[in-house]
């Protein structure tokens, strides 16, 4: 008698330890395998589009930390930038530079973050979660001494930054430059060659470039399938282009390629740091203006390279104090299209596995 | 920094192949009329020289009059950058062909306006709301949604 | 002289004889049963208590490993958190979800818990201290600890969660495979023991027999981990994947016990290892047996931990491919070289292993070791290490309106 | 080799379970200390503690004394206890127009007291309800006289939301010490509202970026315009 068999749908969130937040992703499977997923979003929509409508336009870089939560600096580099692209706004030397040092410090806080929560998703018994979380803690304290805050930096203002750094965020800044290529070496001691790891993530959930690049994919997950697309070099913004620094590729487009990328991008960000402090001048750091801004009627889309991906606003403004419409592209919601070819024929534990490898941030996703 | 495809080229372009697509442009955007969406891209991407191979976002905005959807593009083999934009009169059952097949990066973002605009996307595979609840009642982000 | 230190508290027939004389001829059974008791609630007590501490220990120790402190703020230096945690999950409400099999999702602990007890009953902690003298312990131990899957089979099922009964078919294909090797690393064993009784087996170890067979040595602890599913192998609960597996639905007093059973299988698996492979309770020197077990144990245990707290986990089907294409050749080699030295060195008329014989063993089984080890390795990893060097696809280029810089060709820089 | 990924890693986690300097977390709101702690604390040598205060230092010794302890910050740290300067506040609600969530509420009245510069006018309500502030930092940079600082607590759990409405008398009785965030007067003269003690509040004088304007100014800018 033959064993009658059936697929299994399960609900994978909103409550699971490893969707990275309030993410619903309704997966059948036969036995372990994966056959379908659709991954269901928005239980944390905010209506940050709708909201960014009734305030002004200083006011919306307080929206923009909590889109993606864990590099804030990104976000508010790439909302600043478009509203001086619409109101012809320009910025300072040095607080060009500041805004790299401190995008770049977020690009490397929420690498960290990924990785520690790819290994976690591994198994690894957040042990490298602890330690990313360790050295993430450093660049967090950093924010605290230029903004007075960790997390929701609100630091950027269109035309430059709120205020300069303090006399010892120098120093703190140097030491963290000599010691983080040290931990990133001691990270990568724990994971790029451990067997296990490779087992788990090698030529695990492939996308090809063509693939990607149709499916508008962008950042780690594109450059991990050979792309070598960056904004930075690309469109190189704010300092970009007076700084030496690689981008990183990856070889296969899997799972490990993935990460491989996120941790020589932390390397390549330590460097930019380097030559910024180097480079950076002594002058203001925000251009006079009223602090309510109105740029002339017209739109404008900006974009910059954040650490999930192209972060884009399209602004378009009527005459007024706040935007009549602003849209956000958000770089995690986009890269989530491929989601289901990339799943489809793994099993549950690489279902996690290329999830995670995605890195993306519910509070972007759902916006 | 990349470069912005001239609007009058890309419009003339269009109109040599289709006569009459492209109805009005400017230095950087060229319109169309929103049937001839999936035509335009289709060309838009397989021409040798514009080459779009990426769409990047998808917008929509409320004009009250009508809504504008702002396709934004990229090359990422010339580096360069355009915008297209159409327009769509009316206020109910509104309808604009899908770019799907043209780009599958359009699926979510298509969602997305179909959820928060109310513009209905023909021929998408799965056109469900996707970040408000099945049964919401109206489509927030126009300009005359009342909660 | 060891014998003499703690002989008559935990003997049996010591207890058996006191209250035996005390009692009068018609009541000897009741001797028998008070001295079961008393032994059987002294050896319960002190299993739960040393892993109530084992709990502490371990979540301080891996705190430690993970730059963290640990509990440590109840009672001194936070020894009270296992009372605490118990306290917690015995006043909070026993859940038993809608549609589950009630019988079944309430015996399912229990059906956990009792063999892990079991083990401990055999387990020679001193040349005296045991409680069954079995002479066929090393069976008894094999056949008890595989009532586990069973426990993690009703688990999951009963549950009525999906989660919990992927979990549980997971754990009873892991559990069942990786029972091959371990009885196998067993036989080993056997064969240079020349006996199945467990203080036999401590008794045979004029060296300890981690040197004499490491091949087997390494197979029964990787086996044994994998029976306790810890990482690499904690497929069963994974719970970066199926939440808690198996126990997702349990609570209360329910999870307690299965949180029991899975904090108790680090001491059995060590307790174990220890009797097989590090010569239990013999030591050197004036420090008592039970002494050296415990140190012997604690190394093992936190050897243990340093695997939890370091390595990923490993995917359904590459764990069951390890016990199949890994683990199971080499107890197989194991044996035979085992069995092959065996028939070459044993005296031919009592057919038992002098000392020397074990060193020559020793020598020879540790080239095998290496040797298949490395064969082994080769087979089973992916012998291709290297990966394609990335290539810049042609779909994009960042430098079309510009001169690329110099520097651009570069792939993925050093940081100088 | 094969394997050698595997052994590097247990190297590296072996390393961070020796070496004390990677231990980093801090124990909030106490931490446990030793003897040898504990007398570091108190400033003595541990056999002096011993002699002392025999308690305390088996206590110590047991793994069971504790002293207080806080998480490191800096001084310009935006925290939720916001310092108020009502001789510089002239209610014009600066504050409540660029507050993105709305949640500071101002209510002047006449005074009919005539200054210089024109009507002065009566704050009767200041309230801040900072069950919904998210820290920004808007209203203190908006504040063009520099009445308004941010503070440094994160500390006020309260049981009632209404409890979280800081009102007028609350922020003219609380202790003067504004963050020095957006403030680079308080920053110039190096004030840290976490070191600051009892008594070393900041008057009302020093807050401000704007000299007071002499009477000859005011003459200037006002009288006689």
């Amino acid at each position: 008698m033959p064993i009658k068999t059936e697929p299994v749908t399960i609900n994978l969130g909103p409550q699971h330890p490893s969707t990275h937040g309030v993410f619903r992703l309704r997966v059948t499977f036969d036995g372990e395998m994966v056959l379908d997923a659709e991954p269901i979003v928005g239980y944390l929509h905010r209506g940050t589009e709708k909201l960014a409508e009734e305030r002004n336009y200083v006011q919306i870089v307080t929206l923009t930390d909590r889109l993606d939560y864990v590099s804030a600096m990104t976000n508010n580099l790439a909302y600043v930038r478009t509203v001086e692209r619409l109101g012809n706004i320009d910025v300072p030397e040095r607080a060009k530079y500041l805004r790299v040092i401190s995008a770049e410090l977020n690009r490397i806080a929420s690498h960290l973050i990924a990785t520690g929560f790819l290994l976690d998703e591994l198994g690894a018994f957040h042990t490298p979660l602890v330690y990313c979380f360790r050295e993430r803690e450093h660049i967090l304290e950093m924010f605290e001494m230029l903004c007075g805050a960790r997390i929701t930096v609100s630091y950027m203002r269109p035309g430059g930054v709120l205020q300069d750094a303090p006399e010892d965020f120098w120093p703190r800044l140097d030491d963290f430059v000599k010691t983080m290529p040290s931990y990133i070496d001691e990270l990568e001691g724990l994971i790029t060659e451990n067997e296990i790891v490779l087992a788990r993530t090698r030529d695990v959930g492939i996308i090809t470039a063509e693939q990607a690049i149709a499916g508008s994919i962008t950042g780690p997950v594109l450059r991990s399938t050979g792309v070598q697309w960056d904004l930075r070099k690309a469109e190189p913004h704010e300092v970009y282009d007076r700084v030496d620094f690689d981008i990183p590729i990856g070889s296969v487009g899997d799972t490990y390629d993935r990460y491989l990328v996120r941790v020589l991008e932390m390397r390549q960000s330590v460097r930019i740091i380097k030559q910024c402090v180097e480079q950076i001048a002594p002058g203001p750091v925000r251009t006079a203006g009223p602090f309510v801004i109105r740029p002339p009627v017209g739109d404008a889309y900006d974009c910059t390279e954040s650490p999930k991906g192209e972060l884009g606003f399209y602004i378009v403004s009527d005459g007024g104090i706040s935007p009549y419409r602003m849209h956000i592209r958000a770089p995690s919601f986009i890269n989530l299209t491929l989601l289901r070819e990339m799943l489809v024929g793994w099993k549950i534990a690489d279902l996690v596995v290329i999830f995670g490898s995605i890195d993306i941030v519910l509070g972007e996703v759902d916006r | 920094m990349s470069v912005s495809l001239v609007g009058a080229q890309v419009a003339e372009k269009i109109n040599s192949k289709m006569a009459g697509v492209a109805i009005d442009f400017n230095e950087t955007e060229v319109w169309v009329e929103p049937q001839n969406l999936v035509r335009v891209g289709k060309f838009l991407r397989d021409d040798e020289e514009i080459d779009l191979q990426m769409l990047n976002s998808i917008s929509a905005v409320d004009y009250v009059e009508y809504f504008e959807l702002v396709y934004h593009f990229r090359s990422l083999r010339r580096n360069s950058t355009f915008v297209l934009k159409a327009r769509c009169y009316g206020r109910e059952d509104l309808k604009v062909p899908s770019l799907v097949g043209v780009w599958l990066g359009a699926d979510l973002q298509e969602r997305e306006i179909w959820d928060l605009m109310g513009i209905k996307f023909t021929d998408h595979p799965n056109l469900k709301r996707i970040l408000l609840w099945e049964g919401f009642p109206g489509h927030p982000l126009r300009k005359d949604f009342i909660r | 002289m060891e014998a003499t230190v703690l002989k008559a508290g935990f003997d049996f027939t010591g207890i058996y004889g006191f209250f035996d004389d005390l009692l009068p001829e018609s009541l000897d059974w009741l001797a028998y049963v008070i001295a079961a008791v008393i032994l059987g609630a002294v050896l319960l007590n002190a299993i739960i208590i040393s892993t109530a501490l084992y709990t502490w220990f371990e979540r301080r120790v891996l705190g430690r490993f993970q730059s963290r402190m640990g509990p440590n703020r109840w009672g001194p230096f936070g020894l009270f958190q296992p009372l605490a945690d118990l306290i917690k999950l015995m006043t909070k409400e026993d859940t038993i979800p809608e549609g589950a099999d009630r019988p079944v999702f309430t015996l399912a602990p229990i059906v956990f818990l009792v063999p892990a007890l079991l083990v401990f009953s055999v387990l020679p902690f001193h040349s005296s201290s045991f409680i069954g003298k079995l002479n066929v312990g090393l069976i008894f131990i094999i056949a008890i600890t595989s009532v586990n899957t069973l426990g993690v089979f009703m688990a999951g099922w009963a549950s009525r969660n999906k989660y919990a009964m992927l979990g549980a078919m997971r754990g009873v294909a892991m559990l069942i495979s990786y029972e091959v090797p371990m009885g196998l690393a067993v036989v080993g064993i056997a064969l240079g023991a020349g006996t199945l009784s467990l203080s036999g087996v401590v008794l045979a170890q004029n060296i300890p027999f981690i040197l004499v067979m490491p091949l087997g040595f390494i197979v029964f602890i990787t086996a044994a981990s994998a029976e306790m599913s810890r990482t690499p192998f904690d497929i069963i609960e994974a719970d970066s994947e199926l939440g808690a597996g198996y126990n997702t639905e349990y609570s209360g007093i329910k999870f307690a016990l299965l949180q029991l059973n899975e904090f108790m299988a680090p001491l059995i698996v060590a307790a174990l290892v220890t009797t097989l492979f590090l010569s239990g309770w013999r030591g050197w020197g004036p420090v008592p047996g039970p002494i050296w077990f415990v140190i012997k144990s604690f190394v093992i245990v936190l050897l243990l931990l340093w695997v939890r707290a370091t390595w990923p986990r490993l995917r359904v089907d590459q764990i069951m491919g390890f016990a199949w294409k890994g683990l199971f050749p080499l107890a197989i080699i194991n044996i035979f070289a085992m069995a092959v030295e065996f028939q070459v060195l044993r005296d031919d008329t009592t057919g038992a292993l002098t000392t020397g014989d074990l060193w020559i063993m020793a020598a020879a089984n540790w080239i095998i070791t290496i040797v298949s080890l490395a064969v082994i390795a080769n087979v089973l990893g992916q012998r291709k290490l290297r990966r394609p060097e990335p290539v810049p696809s042609q779909l994009a280029n960042m430098f079309a309106d510009r001169p690329a810089p110099e520097s651009a060709t570069q792939l993925s820089g050093e940081v100088d | 080799m094969y394997g050698l990924g595997l052994a590097k890693g247990l190297v590296v986690t072996f390393k961070n379970l020796v070496m004390p300097s990677r231990m980093v977390a801090i124990q909030y709101p106490d931490r446990k200390v030793g003897l040898l702690g504990l007398a570091k604390e108190t400033g003595t040598n541990p056999l002096a503690l011993l002699f002392k205060e025999p308690g305390q230092a088996l206590k110590a010794m047991a793994g069971m004394a504790t002293v207080s302890e806080r998480l490191p910050q800096h001084a310009r740290f935006r925290g939720e206890e916001f310092t108020w300067y009502e001789q510089r506040c002239t209610g014009c609600a600066s504050c409540a127009k660029y507050c993105p969530l709305g949640i500071i509420e101002i209510v002047t009245s006449e005074s009919g007291e005539q200054v210089q510069e024109g009507q002065k006018y009566n704050i009767d309500v200041f309230d801040i309800d900072i069950g919904r502030c998210m820290f920004c930092g808007l209203c203190v940079e908006a504040c063009p006289y520099d009445a308004l600082h941010m503070g440094s607590g994160f500390e006020e759990g309260t049981y009632r939301r209404a409890d979280l409405v800081i009102n007028k008398e609350r922020l003219m009785k609380a202790p003067k010490r504004p963050s020095p965030w957006f403030r680079p007067q308080l920053a110039a003269a190096h004030f840290d509202p976490h070191k600051a003690k009892e008594g070393q509040d900041v008057e009302w004088s020093d807050a401000g970026r704007h000299e007071q304007p002499t009477l000859e100014e005011q003459e200037d800018k006002w009288a006689k315009r």
